[in-house]
């Protein structure tokens, strides 16, 4: 390749890398400052620019008045996401193994149909939920619990699921559910021993993509809890008032990307060696 | 003794450990933060005396700081007395309303207590405890004034309790306005002297002399005016504000947003208009962005010292006078600006006052209350009275971004406010400027009805469209009138107009 | 044994039309046909896999239609070379045996046997994916043996195969399936020489249909429908109009009259079918040279006539040129006339 | 009989369908009553609400609004990262490093950094107006004016959603056959010609899905328009579902809110379905 290619390449990449990066480094910049540091101006180097504080940081392991206490946060969400991650995990890969093959007919709905049904619960903007879900979950008594977050989120997250297995398992032989059964399986033997332990790849990027959009929800969380289950991004907009704690805001920004920043590198191990392929299409 | 800082929280938890170790000191209640507790019927020692070990009390306030770290603050403070578990919860001011009133339409105790703005009362009045008795007898709440009593009163019965008092008013840098020099180079660059604006006109063009200079030598540029401007950000107080005096005529009586009689919404008569161009003109005086500023960004900009001007609540003047504040008795308190023309819709004309015709706003400011679904009334009670004792009240006004601001008579005693390392003339100001609105009799309230928020934000948009230059700001007003008119036909005229007398009593001081 | 009757799937691109047969155990049938004659139709729908409209399968008198696939006591090998990505060679064949509930030593013991008689015994622990697609075939080849089902069914296992792999494994074959005495084993294959080679039986189907059926060496050389013919002949088998009409063969410009190899039938249009070998240079019909190509050491030459195409087989690799004129003559010996119904009307003397 | 394809579809659809069912036949029931901040029973008032949305210019500036960004949006999100994929697909140094870091975004919570965007965007207080003024450049006006809050928005959207794109390119590059490179190297194709003719057709399956699903996705957009802009300047980023927002949530008019998001899910639901032929016409040629 010639070298003006290669140059651009090289601009391109670093470019890139630096609008990636910069929202980090001036979140982390700011979770050291105080008012004075930051009502003077924008500042970027402590100590050079501006006398640094902890109080960012601090104020999110604190409870009560000055802070809020993200651990409880923390916890919850990261429980309703895994559990409902897990359950929409399940269920989708279940249907969208179905899906791809065997052929279901209810009237003039065919499987194309079923799947578009899934997917398309994606289409719902969130708010048109929020009261009838309140409702139902006022009904089950599930508001503000654990477990209502999780029923929501698993009709939040089964079309993802749905989605990218059903593309997984169109790109798997059909042949190799068969050879199973005919070595003596039954269907749900074959998929179970066979298509599933073959399905890692498939698996962790519809897992990846229920825990981004589970972890990430903010209107649900937001919504249908009181005081009990308190998640990650509701906590954070608490710190959204008229005037804003820009330190705390942001060290508890960095805290909370922490975790999925993980499931990126997991993700690009399983993206290096090819294995994805069938697994998004 | 503690200091107060703004490590009111660490200090407070090292504070009760050190209260555990040492049960000696039981009468003493430093250890909480206040310099003292004060008498009074829901003091630290009443509190103290009663046990509310293993029942839990819900609560709703704003995001932290605003109001959300004194709920939260209290709370500790009250469990730690009583044994009580208070779960708190605080919400961005955009939805507060919908949090509380989602539960309440569908018959779910959520919350005990709700913290929140207490125009909702139109809305909320079904849902609320009225406030017992005893607790209208308390120490606290007889010295209440009586602006803040009516704003918690509910045709004729109390159902909010107050813990803040708001109101709308000017702030201004003495450092600027008092300088002979700058007042010398005003005169000779503009032919006029540099005095505290009396009307929006003279506001906006002393806002626009000072704007894009760095006057006060930091290096950086200032600017003229901070107000609060971004739509969904309770721009519409701002609104409302500035065009108070231009429609609110001392001598027209029956209603500032609605004709009682009729219900016509009154929003795109002349006088609305008149303050809508003066907002839109005010723009060019705002610092960089200054049209998207909410509250935080105004306390930021004025209490921060980049803009000469502000006019809002009493956040950006307490912030400013901190103790770690670079303006610290730099800024001084003064009536909002006046209107030299009024619009008098009685005679269709525009009157001429010789003295400006001022309209203090009577914002809406944070109240609390009880629900009536609540299981634990009593305790609600005593949170809400613990909060607003009179050792916390005056520990509250004390930090800017409390949002806690004076409503008791006692508040409006400029030797607390010298107490607290003010001057003299940004405490005598800031006292006289509060006082004098609490006499005025041509006070502009709230639009304290069912379904204010669909009004305020049909106003809030129709002003930011004239704003964004979207509109002119007559086809913005008339849009907006037009979208009050189907709200009200929704509505219904009646119920509108009943909870809209409330208000119109206080107006016209009947109430 | 396993007899079929009536088979019949749903229509489809390929289906199966009313098929019926009776299979032997301890025969080896290759199915013959192109591609689309439903081959893979029929082993599928032996299988289980393809649901049937119509007709009755049944296994030792037993009728086993509606049994579910794990329970059919069949086996089939892919054309492609599938086996379990996520298990050992090993753990390949001993899969059947597990689920057939043998103890996983003995069942990884078996396994290890038949993978050493197919000549993996080097490669237990290695996964499917690091074998070359020769090996990749012999692992299911075990995987299927290994289970010592009734029925053995392989469709065209070789097709995928490069050519020398391909002739080794053929030339294998009868070794690696000697085992399985008691199976009826079903080969499919378009290649009429593999079919021939290794079937007892050999079967042509011909758009989802049986059209034919015996010993692969009668069925060569008296191919009883056109059709048949057709299929089974490679290099491809020549096909000529012609009419008879008082005992003379009339094709295009040529004659041929009755001669000893060859009795006409009554007067009427028939169709000549002209293998290779029934043309040889030299004589007295002229055609133009197409084509030639190279087949072992054989050279084959396409002939235009200006009754129609045929193809011409010499031993040697020899040059001709393309648009040349060659003289040939037609051996009436090799010659099969076929009736306008499709049914072989050749009748010889002797 | 409940066979065993039945075991595999039905729990994931009847899970589906309890808890989808009733907020959506609700949400029809409740479209037609007059719901509001005062009248929380379902009565009926017929289809005056829909009337009223037919009327309502607001929200069909609101839809024009969101087709506009949310077409802009993913383009450049596709554009970018296709670009990103084909520059880290090869070796890279530290290309498994840049893989991670361009993932990040991604997974990021869009509540959370909005927050952070709005800092940064801050136009006297933050850090991009400062040292665009460095090279003498502004103030400019992020979030205060129309032009500017919805480029700000469209660079918070491209900045959180084009590591989706790289994402699903990437893994598609990475399982491209090998052969059809080959075919290209031996006639002679240079770069610009090999990906044209052989990477993006070989990429249009993948490029349908990304392009769909990202549509779905960023035509809910929500979350960065509420803390960022509020939907302001004026209603200048004011999205179909933030105005649903507003109608139902912010002024609790609950029946008319209903009625919005109804017609909004239809229309959204033919457009995005016939977009997705189109793509499919145009990227490979043929219908489903």
């Amino acid at each position: 390749m010639n070298k003006f290619y290669h140059t651009l390449k090289t601009l391109f990449l670093l470019g890139w890398s630096i609008f990636v990066v910069f929202p980090f480094l001036w979140a982390l910049s700011t979770s050291f400052k105080d008012a004075n540091a930051i009502t003077s101006g924008a500042t970027y180097i402590p100590w050079v620019d501006f006398e640094p504080s902890t109080q960012g940081w601090t104020s999110l392991f604190t409870n009560g008045s000055q802070g809020i206490n993200i651990v409880g946060p923390f916890i919850d969400s990261a429980a309703v996401t895994l559990i409902a991650s897990l359950v929409s995990l399940i269920l989708g890969t279940l249907a969208a193994y179905g899906l791809s093959r065997f052929e279901y007919r209810l009237g003039f709905v065919k499987n194309a149909d079923i799947t578009f049904f899934f997917i398309s619960q994606r289409i719902m903007p969130p708010i048109v939920l929020a009261i009838p879900f309140f409702l139902m979950l006022k009904e089950l008594g599930a508001l503000d619990t654990i477990f209502g977050l999780v029923l929501v989120y698993v009709a939040l997250l089964l079309p993802i699921a749905v989605w990218v297995m059903t593309d997984f398992f169109a790109g798997i032989p059909k042949e190799l559910d068969e050879m199973a059964m005919t070595d003596g399986c039954s269907p749900i033997g074959a998929f179970f021993r066979v298509i599933l332990p073959n399905s890692v790849p498939g698996l962790v990027v519809a897992g990846m993509f229920c825990l981004i959009f589970g972890w990430n929800d903010f209107f649900f969380a937001f919504t249908l809890t009181f005081t009990e289950t308190q998640l990650l991004p509701v906590s954070i907009v608490s710190l959204n008032s008229s005037v804003t704690p820009w330190w705390s805001l942001s060290a508890f920004a960095l805290i909370s990307v922490a975790p999925l920043a993980l499931v990126a590198i997991v993700v690009e191990r399983y993206m290096s060696r090819g294995t994805m392929s069938g697994a998004i299409r | 003794m503690i200091k107060i800082s703004k490590f009111i929280g660490p200090a407070t938890l090292l504070a009760l450990a050190v209260a555990a170790a040492t049960p000696a000191m039981a009468k003493d209640y430093t250890q909480f933060g206040i310099e003292k507790d004060l008498p009074g019927t829901c003091s630290y020692e009443a509190t103290d005396a009663k046990d509310y070990s293993g029942r839990s009390l819900n609560v709703i306030t704003h995001a932290i700081p605003v109001i959300g770290e004194p709920t939260a603050l209290h709370a500790e403070q009250f469990a730690a007395l009583t044994g009580a578990e208070v779960n708190v919860v605080h919400v961005p001011f955009g939805d507060l309303f919908q949090r509380i009133m989602i539960p309440f339409q569908s018959d779910q105790n959520a919350y005990d207590v709700l913290f929140y703005a207490s125009l909702w009362i139109g809305d909320f009045n079904r849902f609320l405890e009225p406030v017992p008795q005893k607790y209208i007898d308390s120490t606290g709440m007889s010295d209440v004034t009586d602006s803040f009593t009516g704003v918690a009163t509910w045709n004729g019965e109390m159902i909010q309790y107050p813990m803040d008092g708001d109101r709308h008013y000017l702030k201004y840098r003495t450092d600027i306005f008092d300088n002979a020099e700058v007042q010398a180079k005003f005169l000779a660059d503009t032919g006029s002297a540099l005095t505290v604006p009396e009307t929006w006109e003279d506001y906006n063009k002393v806002a626009a002399y000072f704007n894009d200079r760095d006057w006060d030598g930091d290096g950086e540029l200032n600017y003229g005016s901070a107000e609060v401007a971004k739509r969904d950000d309770l721009m519409f107080s701002a609104f409302i504000s500035r065009a108070a005096p231009y429609a609110k005529h001392p001598d027209v009586k029956g209603g500032f947003f609605f004709d009682l009689e009729t219900m016509e919404p009154l929003i795109n008569s002349p006088g609305f208009v008149r303050g809508l161009q003066l907002f839109v003109d005010a723009q060019k005086s705002f610092p960089p962005g200054g049209n998207n500023f909410g509250l935080g960004d105004e306390i930021f900009s004025f209490g921060g010292g980049q803009t000469l001007m502000s006019y809002s609540w009493d956040d950006a003047y307490v912030q400013a006078n901190q103790k770690d504040s670079r303006i610290r008795n730099m800024v001084a308190a003064a009536p909002l600006p006046g209107a030299g023309e009024v619009w008098n819709r009685d005679t269709g004309t525009w009157d001429t006052f010789a003295t400006p015709n001022r309209a203090p706003y009577m914002t809406w400011g944070w109240s609390s209350a009880v629900s009536q679904m609540s299981e634990e009334k009593e305790m609600a009670f005593d949170f809400l009275c613990f909060f607003a004792n009179e050792a916390n009240a005056k520990n509250d006004l004390q930090i800017g971004r409390f949002g806690v601001n004076p409503y008791r008579n006692e508040h409006l005693d400029v030797d607390f406010w010298k107490g607290q390392g003010w001057e003299d003339k940004t405490a005598e100001s800031y006292v006289s400027t509060l006082s004098d609105m609490e006499e005025s009799q041509n006070r502009v309230f709230d639009l304290r009805v069912p379904g204010v928020s669909q009004f305020m934000s049909s106003m809030a948009n129709g002003v930011a469209e004239a704003m964004a230059g979207q509109k002119s700001a007559q086809d913005a007003l008339d849009g907006v009138a037009k979208e009050w008119a189907e709200i009200t036909e929704r509505i219904g005229k009646d119920r509108l107009r009943a909870a809209y007398a409330n208000v119109v009593k206080l107006e016209d001081n009947e109430g | 044994m396993l007899q079929i009757d009536h088979l019949t799937t749903a229509k489809a691109k390929v289906s199966l039309d009313n098929v019926s047969f009776l299979f032997e155990a301890g025969n080896i049938y290759t199915i013959l046909g192109r591609t689309g004659a439903g081959k893979t139709e029929l082993l599928r729908a032996l299988m289980g896999l393809n649901p049937l409209i119509n007709g009755d399968i049944k296994l030792d008198k037993e009728n086993i239609t509606k049994r579910p696939i794990r329970d059919r006591n069949m086996s089939l090998v892919y054309q492609q070379f599938i086996n379990y990505p996520h298990l050992s060679v090993l753990d390949n064949v001993a899969f059947p045996l597990r689920r057939q509930g043998k103890k996983k030593a003995q069942a990884q013991a078996l396994a290890s046997t038949m993978l050493t008689t197919v000549g993996l015994g080097d490669f237990l622990h290695r996964r499917p994916s690091q074998l070359s697609g020769g090996q990749q075939q012999r692992v299911a080849l075990a995987r299927a043996m290994v289970k010592q089902s009734r029925i053995l069914m392989l469709d065209e296992p070789l097709a995928n195969l490069d050519y020398k792999l391909r002739e080794q494994l053929r030339e294998e074959f009868p070794r690696l399936v000697a085992d399985n005495q008691e199976s009826v084993i079903l080969y499919t294959t378009t290649e009429p020489r593999e079919a021939m080679e290794l079937g007892n039986t050999m079967i042509v189907m011909h758009d989802g249909e049986i059209i034919a059926s015996g010993p692969p060496a009668d069925l060569f050389a008296h191919p009883p429908t056109k059709d048949t013919a057709s299929v089974i002949s490679d290099p491809p088998i020549s096909f000529i109009s012609g009419f008879v009409r008082d005992q003379v063969l009339y094709f295009g410009e040529g004659q041929l009259a009755p001669s000893e190899g060859l009795q006409l039938p009554p007067d009427g249009p028939v169709t000549i079918a002209l293998r290779p070998d029934a043309i040889e240079p030299g004589g007295a019909f002229t055609a133009k040279i197409g084509l030639s190509e190279f087949s072992g050491s054989q050279t084959i030459i396409h002939l235009d006539f200006d009754f129609g195409r045929a193809i011409m087989m010499v031993e040697g690799i020899e040059t001709f040129k393309s648009g040349d004129n060659l003289s040939i003559s037609i051996q009436a010996e090799q010659m099969m006339l076929f009736a306008p119904d499709g049914r072989n009307i050749t009748l010889r003397d002797n | 009989m409940l066979s065993s394809k039945h075991f595999f579809l039905l729990p994931a659809l009847l899970t589906l369908v309890a808890i989808i069912l009733f907020p959506l036949l609700f949400t029809v029931r409740v479209s037609f009553s007059s719901w509001d901040v005062f009248q929380s029973g379902l009565d009926f008032i017929g289809g005056s609400n829909y009337v009223r949305v037919f009327a309502d210019d607001r929200f069909w500036q609101s839809l024009q609004r969101l087709s506009l960004l949310s077409i802009i949006s993913v383009s450049l999100q596709y554009t970018l990262g296709f670009a990103l994929a084909l520059a880290v697909w090869k070796q890279v140094r530290g290309g498994r490093l840049l893989r991670v870091l361009f993932l990040i975004p991604m997974m990021t919570t869009p509540v959370v950094m909005s927050v952070i965007w709005r800092t940064v965007f801050h136009e006297s207080l933050g850090p991009v107006n400062d040292i665009l003024s460095a090279f003498g450049v502004g103030p400019v006006p992020w979030l205060s004016s129309a032009t500017g809050a919805f480029i700000s928005v469209l660079i918070v959207e491209v900045w959180q959603w084009t590591p989706f794109m790289f994402l699903l390119l990437l893994a598609g590059l990475v399982s491209l056959p090998k052969e059809p490179y080959l075919a290209a190297a031996i006639d002679g194709a240079g770069t610009w010609r090999t990906f044209w003719q052989v990477t993006f057709p070989l990429m249009a399956p993948i490029t349908i899905g990304a392009l769909i699903i990202r549509l779905i996705e960023a035509s809910k957009i929500m979350d960065t328009v509420y803390v960022l802009t509020s939907g302001g300047p004026g209603t200048a980023t004011e999205t179909s579902s933030y105005y649903i927002y507003i109608r139902g949530l912010r002024d609790f008019q609950i029946g008319y809110s209903a009625a919005l998001s109804l017609v909004y899910l239809v229309i959204m639901i033919i457009s995005l379905t016939i977009i997705a032929k189109l793509l499919l016409r145009t990227l490979v040629g043929k219908d489903e």
